[in-house]
């Protein structure tokens, strides 16, 4: 593994999740968000789960971030007057990073590096789905499909 | 083996209970089965009563006790009984004896009320709760009837329910009287903790018998001194007494019945009952518990005494001379004259009674005028009140020979002046005795002689029902006397257990012609003071009291009760009140608020977010405005709705999660 | 120097942070999900990291689990769009200041 | 084969099921008749009880979720008994109460409380307990919420909060317990709460959170600011069942969890829980005092009467020198006594006051005067109630006082003396609303009330007539549990 490219990716990684945050327009946060995945899958290459990594840029950057940049045509024009940036959620979010981190840094258990791990293929993900987790996997499909006839409900025209 | 008469003693108190009951279900209009219900149960009881006196005469010093079991909690048993033995013989015959008479006076005196029977329901549950108690073998029966006993007080003094003075005198009488009996109920469960047991008797294990006195060695005083709180406030001593005189709302048979011959005695009696308590550790005669007792007594003697002077009430006159003579009841105990303490109860309760069912011949001839200065001259239209109520101020006051007071207050004196610590008590007695003379000689001259003022103008004789009882009792307080005398002291010897020979020899001792001047100084100086009474005199008006005219400042002082009502008022209610409020308060206020406050800190997002926000600015300032109120807003602000700050709320949980993980760390 | 799993935990918390940040600071409802996405893909970089850095074994427990959240959380997207929409629809704003109908 | 006391559980969920079904809208008599049933069920219990066996009967044990140690786990003991009797009693009668809601949710409503209120007291399992113990919360929350008087909505969210709260708290210290000790059992647990059951800041902040949790229920001061609001706005009804069955749910959590399992911790803090439970004698009659509505009256009442329970248990529990058999026994004997005369007389007065509210439409202490000379007969009965309240002996409420007292006194006397003056000020609060009440002049607004009505008379005779013989010949109630008092003494010893 790779410091320097985990170095290189987080850093690439956070800031375009900061940006994803703060960023006054909404567009632009959302092809921040684009970036961000992107960089999750990268991470996730390194760690050596590729096949995750690629459903992850599959489903988020090809649906979902498509999802948003939609959502966002389809709701062009805001009534509200508030578009201010709320400091209290700011110093919950630092405090909340700052207890993780302290927690992290200070559990000893946490500080190894990673043991030797065959490469995972995707025959074994293939077969693992479908037998020890088969029965998830229906009911995520069945989770899926109700989802999206959900959403349709929800996005058709109210009736007069 | 018990005679019959112990091992039923319980149907002493069980038939005036029964009578109770069955009058209570029966109609309120059959007045006449309810009185007929009344009086048989008391006869009965009253037959019974003479059985079991009787069974006490077999030999001197006659105890018998029947125990049995009441419940058991656990694997422990809590034993109750009834004991059988001459102070409670002697209790029994005067309750039921008095009672009798009061309830046959009562049929004449309630004819008109409309709650006839219900009258007579409560008053036959006084009496049987009243037979329990002098019966009990146990504390805590003691205890439970003597609740019973304030219970029945407190429906009696209420009775005539629409009247709020009636119903405040009621409560006033039943808290008073529950502060001494807390002080009672500490002592039952010290006694019970200390000694194991709660029973007096049995067969030499009980609480007042050799071991089990033993076993409660020093505790034994404050034991004492807790039970004695249940007698100050029942016995209406010092400071308690305040109740006894507001009690008199109640209708006058009550009065003569509860609050002058039966109830009242109870706090004499359980002294007397629990003696070996006070007693226990005695140097000559004297222990700190006993001490105690004999201070209460004198300052209740001397002050109830005092008030009744400057009173205009009759029956709040015969209330405080109540009070007065259970202080002097008390002082006898104290000083180790627990028959002559006993002896003036009893002979008491037959003048008392008699004085209040006069008085109640009185208010009942007068049209129910109470005010002894709207009177006078009632001797020539209410002959047999007058005579009879002659004999009772007799007795009342002391008059030595012919009426049994004046031998068992002799007694009384006698044994004060031997008391080792102090000669004050009895000199203060003795000031007490004149005292005693001189307000009931001023209630006579107020009531009976004179010219007729204006309640006496229509004045009549009662009805020969209620004259009959009066004369019962006048002829059992003189008659009384009989074995009272020195000369043949059979009541003191059948109390303590001695035997007692006749000697014509003791009739004159010093002591008797001390009491006799002194009751003849107070039966002058009073017919000399007020002589001209409720007619105009030099500069005085008709309608003020000589002693009024001559002393206005300490008339009033008297006349105010002291002004201890006031004093109570100002600090003991005045202070509960507040104690109340501040409950209150707290309750609504403080801990609700505190507790919402702990809600708050959870969601000290939404208070933080909301501080921030323009709206969190007007919400600070209404919280500042609105107070207390404040912090529920702060509450309902936090359940705004608002998706993020729901969101901050379960954020700010996480961080809490993770202090407590570093916590434990 | 290898990485440890640390870093790993703390790149994840920082975007954990990142997306919380997002949730609890903006107004515009697709902001929030935008955080939320961003919370969800932090706690898979967590399920990763311990699954790459935790003893070998089959299944592979850590990659499953992250599987199934990224599907869950494009169900959860979707729906969460919708309502946006629909939201939108019904009151003409996407503000969340302004949808308090729960107001306790 | 379902046992006799998983009929008596099913028997109100099934009562439920048929209100709900039944085509008349007013679902009272179907529910009397379910209430009935188990009523007898219970009687039968109690008739073919052993009182002499120690331990658990009519015990039902079935795998439930063998994973995290749950399992169906009934049974009685004297305690259980005592409560299942008292429940059956109590819910009749609050059925019978006025004035009434309308329609059949209420009384399907009040049957799934019911059947909660069973399971709680016979569950031996504390994921089983626990479940009952919940699901009596809700049906109460929906009661208040949807059939209260004035401000229900705040008192139900109230309500809600704090025994929620107090339940979320109890449930994770039971998950710290069994992580460490791997069972969920009573039997076993207090097994291990001699020697302690977990040790060390664990030890501490399991027992705060099930003393937070059950000292909300009962509710011990401080934590009792819901009780006040909630009582008052509930229907009467409600608000007997409350004070009657639910508030001992706590005591029972008292008596069953926290005094086996944290014995010592109880020791070291035990004067500081002694102090509380004196808070709630003197405080709560002081402001009941204060109060002006009968109901909130009553209910700052109950607090104090409660409170003597836990006075008594905190005083056995945190003794600090073992104390004499003689005063654990009373202890035990009398909080046992006063949870199921409190719940009697409690409800009773409720009952009084939900009458007096049906008959003038409010229920401030003002608003009544000279009610004696216009209905003697609902003033008489409702004075015996008061009577029994306030600890006069020859009623119900003297006979657990004295032995709470008794058995408190040897061990903490100083405390005992100053939880006399609770008995003081309640004997002042009730004199004074009696003073208000039935004396004085009748009041203009009072001169048309019905006396007690021929059905009234059916629901307050035999109850008072109970009081009574509770007060005059109490061994039968003695019966039930003093085995189960011997039982729990050796844990203290």
């Amino acid at each position: 593994m790779n410091s320097a490219a985990l170095i290189i990716i987080a850093v690439f990684t956070l800031a375009a999740a900061l940006a994803a945050a703060t960023l006054r327009k909404l567009m632009h946060a959302a092809l921040s968000l684009v970036v961000v995945f992107v960089g999750i899958a990268a991470l996730f290459f390194l760690l050596g789960a590729e096949f995750v990594g690629l459903a992850l840029v599959f489903i988020y950057v090809g649906a979902v971030a498509v999802l948003v940049v939609f959502t966002i045509l389809l709701t062009p024009r805001d009534v509200g007057k508030d578009r201010g940036f709320n400091w209290g959620g700011a110093i919950v979010a630092v405090a909340v990073f700052g207890g993780l981190t302290w927690s992290i840094l200070n559990t000893q258990s946490l500080a190894v590096v990673a043991p030797h791990m065959p490469a995972l293929t995707v025959k074994q993900i293939g077969k693992t789905l479908m037998t020890i987790y088969v029965w998830p996997l229906q009911c995520v499909g069945l989770l899926l499909t109700a989802a999206l006839i959900g959403a349709l409900i929800l996005v058709m025209e109210e009736k007069r | 083996m018990n005679s019959w008469i112990v091992t039923h003693l319980w149907l002493v108190p069980a038939e005036p209970f029964a009578a109770s009951l069955a009058i209570l279900s029966v109609s309120n209009t059959r007045r006449k089965s309810a009185a007929a219900l009344a009086v048989a149960g008391q006869i009965i009881a009253l037959a019974l009563s003479v059985v079991a006196f009787v069974s006490t005469l077999q030999t001197h010093g006659f105890r018998a006790v029947q125990n049995f079991t009441w419940f058991t909690f656990g694997d422990q048993t809590l034993r109750l009984g009834f004991v059988l033995d001459p102070l409670a013989a002697a209790m029994l015959v005067m309750i039921t004896v008095v009672g009798l008479c009061i309830f046959v006076f009562s049929v004449g005196y309630m004819a008109e009320d409309k709650n006839f029977t219900r009258f007579f329901a409560y008053l036959s549950f006084f009496s049987g709760a009243m037979l329990g108690l002098v019966i009990a073998n146990s504390l805590l029966l003691v205890f439970i009837f003597w609740e019973l006993v304030g219970l029945a007080s407190y429906l009696l003094i209420g009775f005539w329910i629409e009247r709020p003075s009636a119903a405040a005198a009621a409560k006033k009488a039943f808290i008073t009287t529950r502060i001494g009996d807390m002080g009672f109920f500490l002592g039952v469960l010290w006694l019970y903790d200390r000694a194991g047991t709660l029973l007096f008797y049995d067969n030499g294990r009980g609480c007042l018998e050799g071991a089990g006195l033993a076993m409660l060695g020093a505790s034994a005083t404050f034991v004492a001194l807790l039970i004695f709180c249940g007698a100050v406030g029942k016995s209406g001593q010092f400071p308690l007494h305040v109740w006894l005189p507001d009690a008199m709302e109640g209708p006058t048979p009550v009065s003569a019945l509860i609050h002058a011959a039966t109830m009242v005695a109870a706090g004499v009696f359980l002294v007397a009952r629990v003696y070996p308590l006070f007693s226990l550790g005695a140097i000559s005669g004297v222990t700190s518990s006993l001490t105690v007792v004999v201070w209460i007594g004198v300052t209740t003697a001397l002050m109830a005494a005092l008030i009744a002077i400057a009173q205009a009430d009759i029956k709040r006159i015969l209330a405080y001379s109540t009070v007065s003579q259970l202080g002097l009841m008390m002082v006898s105990l104290g000083v180790g004259g627990v028959a002559a303490g006993i002896m003036h109860l009893l002979a008491h309760g037959f003048f008392k009674a008699l004085l209040f069912l006069g008085a109640g011949s009185v208010i009942h001839g007068c049209h129910g005028e109470q005010d002894i200065r709207k009177m006078g001259g009632l001797r020539r239209f209410m002959p047999v009140t007058f005579m009879t109520y002659a004999v009772g101020m007799m007795a009342l006051s002391g008059m030595p020979f012919f009426f049994c007071g004046g031998w068992t207050k002799e007694e009384i004196l006698h044994a004060t002046a031997h008391w080792p610590p102090s000669h004050v008590p009895y000199y203060l007695i003795l000031v007490g005795v004149v005292l005693t003379a001189l307000y009931m000689t001023r209630q006579i001259i107020y009531v009976f002689f004179g010219n007729p003022r204006v309640a006496a103008e229509r004045a009549h004789e009662s009805p020969r029902i209620m004259t009959m009882p009066l004369i019962v009792l006048a002829f059992g307080a003189i008659l009384l006397s009989a074995v009272l005398t020195p000369a043949w002291p059979w009541l003191h010897g059948y109390l303590t257990g001695e035997p007692t020979y006749f000697d014509v020899a003791r009739l004159i001792q010093p002591m008797l012609f001390v009491s006799l001047a002194l009751v003849s100084a107070g039966v002058g100086v009073g017919f000399w003071i007020y002589r001209k009474a409720g007619t105009q005199d030099g500069g005085r008006p008709a309608e003020v009291d000589p002693l009024e005219y001559a002393q206005p400042a300490l008339f009033r002082f008297l006349a105010n009760k002291m002004w201890i009502d006031e004093l109570y008022a100002r600090t003991v209610i005045s202070f509960s009140w507040m104690a109340a409020r501040l409950s209150d308060w707290m309750d609504r206020y403080f801990w609700d608020g505190l507790v919402r406050g702990f809600g708050a800190i959870g969601q000290l997002f939404g208070i933080f977010t909301t501080s921030v926000d323009e709206r969190g600015i007007n919400a600070g300032v209404d919280e500042t405005t609105a107070g207390a109120r404040g912090l529920g807003r702060v509450m309902s602000t936090a359940h705004s709705g608002q998706i993020q700050t729901y969101l901050g709320a379960i954020a700010i949980g996480m961080l809490a999660l993770l202090l407590l993980y570093a916590w434990l760390a | 120097m290898t990485p440890t799993l640390q870093i790993f935990l703390i790149v994840s918390a920082a975007l954990f942070s990142t997306g919380l940040l997002a949730a609890l600071s903006r107004r515009h409802a697709i902001f929030i999900l935008i955080g939320i996405e961003m919370m969800l893909a932090a706690a898979n970089l967590n399920f990763i990291a311990f699954w790459r850095f935790g003893p070998p074994h089959q299944p592979p427990t850590g990659v499953m689990i992250a599987l199934f959240s990224i599907a869950i959380a494009a169900a959860e997207a979707a729906v969460g769009l919708a309502m946006v929409i629909a939201v939108y629809r019904h009151y003409h704003t996407t503000n969340v200041d302004q949808l308090d109908q729960l107001r306790g | 084969m379902v046992g006799v006391i998983t009929t008596i559980v099913l028997l109100p969920l099934i009562g439920a099921i048929a209100v709900c079904l039944w085509p008349q809208s007013n679902g009272r008599p179907i529910a009397l008749i379910f209430n009935a049933t188990s009523a007898v069920c219970a009687l039968g219990l109690w008739r073919n009880f052993d009182t002499t066996a120690a331990g658990l009967q009519f015990v039902e044990r079935h795998a439930w979720i063998p994973a995290i140690g749950a399992e169906y786990l009934v049974g009685i003991d004297g305690l259980s008994l005592l409560l299942v009797l008292l429940t059956s009693l109590i819910i009749p009668f609050a059925f019978l109460a006025q004035p009434a809601p309308d329609g059949r949710a209420f009384y399907a409503t009040m049957l799934v409380m019911q059947s909660a209120l069973y399971g709680t007291f016979t569950a031996q399992n504390f994921i089983l307990w626990f479940l009952f113990y919940e699901m009596s919360l809700i049906p109460a929350f929906l009661l208040i919420k949807i059939w209260g008087g004035q401000n229900r909505d705040r008192a139900a969210t109230k309500f809600f909060l704090y025994t929620f709260l107090g339940s979320v708290a109890m449930l994770l210290s039971f998950l710290g317990i069994y992580l460490a000790r791997g069972t969920f059992d009573f039997a076993a647990l207090a097994g291990f709460g001699k020697s302690g059951l977990l040790t060390g800041k664990l030890a501490w902040l399991t027992f705060a959170g099930i003393f937070v949790g059950l000292a909300v229920k009962v509710p011990l001061f401080p934590f009792h600011t819901w009780l006040p609001d909630t009582y008052q706005t509930a229907p009467t009804g409600v608000s007997m069942v409350l004070t009657g069955v639910l508030s001992k749910m706590g005591v029972y959590g008292f008596v069953r969890l926290l005094l086996p399992l944290f014995p010592n911790e109880i020791k070291v803090i035990g004067p500081w829980l002694l102090a509380l439970a004196i808070c709630s004698i003197v405080f709560a009659p002081l402001a009941a005092l204060a109060q002006r509505d009968l109901k909130r009256m009553i209910a700052y009442l109950s607090i104090n009467h409660l409170g003597y329970c836990m006075f008594a248990l905190f005083a056995v529990a945190a003794s600090p020198v073992v104390a004499v058999r003689i005063d654990t026994h009373a202890a035990l004997s009398g909080v046992f006594m006063q949870i199921f005369n409190h719940g009697i007389t409690a409800a009773t007065l409720f009952y009084f006051a939900g009458l007096l509210e049906q008959r003038r439409g409010l229920r401030g202490i003002d608003d009544f005067g000279g009610l004696m000379q216009r209905t003697p007969l609902l003033c008489g009965w409702m004075s015996v109630a008061m009577f029994s309240s306030l600890g006069l002996p020859g009623l119900n409420g003297f006979i657990g006082e004295f032995l709470i007292f008794k058995g408190a006194f040897a061990i903490t006397g100083l405390f005992t003396a100053i939880a006399v003056i609770g008995l003081l000020v309640t004997a002042v609060v009730f004199v004074r609303a009696m003073q208000s009440l039935f004396s004085g002049p009748l009041a203009e607004s009072c001169s048309v009330f019905p006396d007690l009505l021929r059905g009234e008379k059916f629901v307050v005779v035999p109850v008072t007539l109970l009081m009574f013989a509770i007060g005059i010949a109490p061994q039968f109630i003695f019966n039930i549990f003093n085995t189960t008092v011997v039982q729990m003494a050796r844990l203290f010893a």
